[in-house]
């Protein structure tokens, strides 16, 4: 079969996603961020939406916007404080939170890419984020068990695409989306530009293609 | 026993078949394949759209390197020197097998001592005190989405290798989905070993004879390419 | 309550002498650095041993950048604009974790509300319905393989921070190796809160007046820099 | 402080190895593994060595040249049908062999690096490489508990390293190296070729240099 190229139109991105959905969006304070890709997905009536990334950028800013437009329904992830519209829209009843700390966060979403189940860790033993989960002594230590967590889609952002999908970041706005696009049943990767098969040097790429679903082409906008 | 088909006409027809099974699925597949037939099978794959892994970690494996382009440092799981395709990408093992494990390898192509009537596969040891190794083989058949078996009929011996339930060391429960022999492609169909295909040198009450496993032939049976 | 030493001098004095105990170790460090008096320690570090870790995804964290070169996504942990420094490198949000939590990360300075006397510490929240984020903060307590707190003694209230047991929730329980405020430096000690080092404007008798926590004062007592 | 370079002569490599340590080398079908490290190895007196590898190479060849020559106690790996001389020494009660399926291996190497005292993999359940370890079902699936594997020193080979330690690999001699240079107390990588810090893009590095202890320049021999 001649191979069918995944790069596609952001209505067609943002037709594979449903109210409800789980998303992770890669992210850490408003870098490394599919912007194009939450833009289009504010301007998009879905709702009920579950959002896990490591924080929600600032009000109405990045991630911030799904919250500032009311399409959250809950939050996974560890550091909201950039954004205080979390703690009152959770104060308020409006949305549930989940904190789960910053390395066992990473360690789950990329547990759940690599089929592990669940895992040992010591952050968080007897805190009051490790409340309500295992806990269990490996030489003499608590361990936390911490469940993987999955998405539906996962909306990263990289610097460069091949044709076939093989991705690579930009310095510091790498964070967690090759963790993303493990974890989910479609990963949508927003990038700023295509480069032809075989461009990318093979020991240099991050995010093989084959976690890669769709394509958002910005350089061709 | 009397070979019915040659040994390697066997291996070739049993290969050849799981390709088109690949290559008549309409979407980018990425597949992984286990030595001896399973290493054939990529002899008869074309187009542009089915990547082969290697579990020692590499995405795009290409064809086998000949005596002056063999780097002993580029090779595939089975220690065979390959080559690199336009996109191909390298990664620790641990990545690698992430990818297994994490169900992002659409099938893999494995040989098998045995697979029985439940879908159990044996195929990692042969309890005889010269044997000492289960590499990838567990990884691989409770990981990959498909798990194709691809093997003789019958053993040297002439022992069905489909059987009622393996007297092996088990490398996965119930993980078939797939198995082609030179004389039939059976496919687990919501449990059940099913005959979709038989070889034109062979009916299913011949089959049936050289098969251990119970198994159900399917009312639209075809005849397998030869 | 009048602080004996005005803010900036204090932050200056704690972040300086924590330099100096990594440049007084005579051996490569990698180290973390939390945001606030924390992060003002690599202004006092010289040479070319001592490498920062920034958890979201960078060895090697230079000066921070100024308004021309800033790039918005080269940031650290405290989303502020960073430099490269040579022999720099990138890597995701999981495998930065795992250098911290499988240990080798030689330090972490992180600030804190409260330590308390087991050496527990808080430093990820006050419940006050304001605040919903832990950030590393956890993980870099208990991975590190030396915390260091770096905290002014009192806060803002005049409350000693150095408290017998710890009120608001606990990041990290007797993980506290070294804490540093303006007035002194406690090294936890066979698990001690042991007074090494005091300001010249205090005394141990005044500074046990301005700390709720009981701690020893070493018989080697030193003056701390200023 | 001045930097204290990490490249060191072969025989204090050697001189930080202890008779009864726990020793992983990186390799896959003698692939990537530490030629020189290896030699020098087996030309020492050093025995009762624990080696965590995937494979033992061939007889006298390779890693097998640990076994020929008489030093090894212990195996932990998954492959060992390569080398006809293990099954023999295991049958004839000279040394113990402990088989961990090689995806479960990879990760356990992985887990001891990063700090995950254990992990829930499905692979092996209810097979004999399951047998003895904690089965538990995680939305109706079996999956098994494995638990981290450490060592007290990893002989990796490198393609490259900087004078810093950060380390690029070539090709499939990469596999198990960056999983290993993380989990031992001391890491010791050889190299082919040592360049000046700044050489390697930051973007391409695969071990960052915190987890290198000593280099083996086979460039400068």
């Amino acid at each position: 079969m001649p191979r069918k190229s995944k790069v596609v139109t952001m209505d067609q991105a943002v037709a594979a996603i449903r109210s409800g959905d789980r998303i992770m969006v890669g992210s850490f304070g408003n870098s490394g961020y599919p912007e194009s890709l939450v833009e289009a997905m504010t301007a998009s009536g879905l709702k009920d939406l579950t959002i896990i990334s490591n924080d929600l950028g600032s009000p109405g800013i990045g991630l911030g916007k799904f919250l500032t437009n009311g399409q959250v329904r809950a939050l996974i992830g560890n550091y909201y404080n950039w954004n205080p519209e979390v703690a009152q829209a959770y104060n308020a009843g409006q949305i549930d939170v989940t904190l789960v700390p910053q390395g066992s966060f990473a360690e789950a979403i990329r547990a759940a890419g690599v089929g592990i189940a669940a895992f040992y860790t010591p952050t968080a033993a007897g805190t009051e984020l490790g409340k309500g989960k295992e806990t269990r002594e490996f030489n003499g230590r608590s361990y936390v068990l911490e469940q993987a967590i999955h998405a539906d889609v996962a909306l990263v952002k990289a610097s460069k695409a091949d044709e076939l999908g093989n991705l690579v970041y930009y310095k510091t706005a790498r964070n967690f989306n090759p963790l993303m696009a493990m974890a989910a049943t479609l990963t949508i990767a927003e990038v700023d530009e295509v480069v032809p098969v075989g461009r990318l040097d093979p020991e240099c790429v991050v995010t093989p293609h084959l976690f890669v679903n769709m394509i958002i082409n910005r350089g061709a906008q | 026993m009397k070979e019915i088909i040659p040994a390697e006409q066997a291996r070739t027809r049993i290969a050849r078949r799981i390709a088109r099974e690949f290559m008549e699925r309409d979407e980018t597949l990425i597949i992984n394949l286990g030595v001896g037939i399973p290493t054939m099978v990529a002899n008869y794959i074309q187009g542009d759209s089915i990547f082969i892994q290697a579990e020692n970690g590499m995405m795009g494996v290409g064809p086998k390197a000949d005596g002056d382009s063999a780097d002993r440092r580029l090779i595939n799981a089975g220690r065979e020197p390959v080559t690199e395709t336009p996109g191909c990408s390298y990664f620790d093992s641990a990545a690698s097998f992430g990818m297994i494990r994490g169900g992002h390898v659409d099938a893999t192509v494995i040989g098998a001592f045995e697979v029985d009537e439940a879908g159990s596969i044996a195929n990692w040891i042969i309890p005889n005190g010269r044997q000492l190794g289960v590499g990838g083989a567990m990884d691989l058949v409770s990981g990959a989405r498909q798990v194709i078996v691809a093997m003789r009929h019958n053993g040297r011996d002439g022992r069905p290798k489909l059987v009622r339930s393996c007297s092996l060391p088990v490398t996965g429960f119930h993980e078939a989905d797939l198995v082609v022999t030179e004389l039939g492609v059976f496919r687990f169909i919501d449990g059940v070993m099913t005959l979709t295909e038989i070889a034109p040198e062979t009916d299913p009450a011949r089959l049936a004879d050289l098969t251990d496993a119970a198994f159900v032939t399917s009312t639209g049976i075809r005849t397998m390419d030869t």
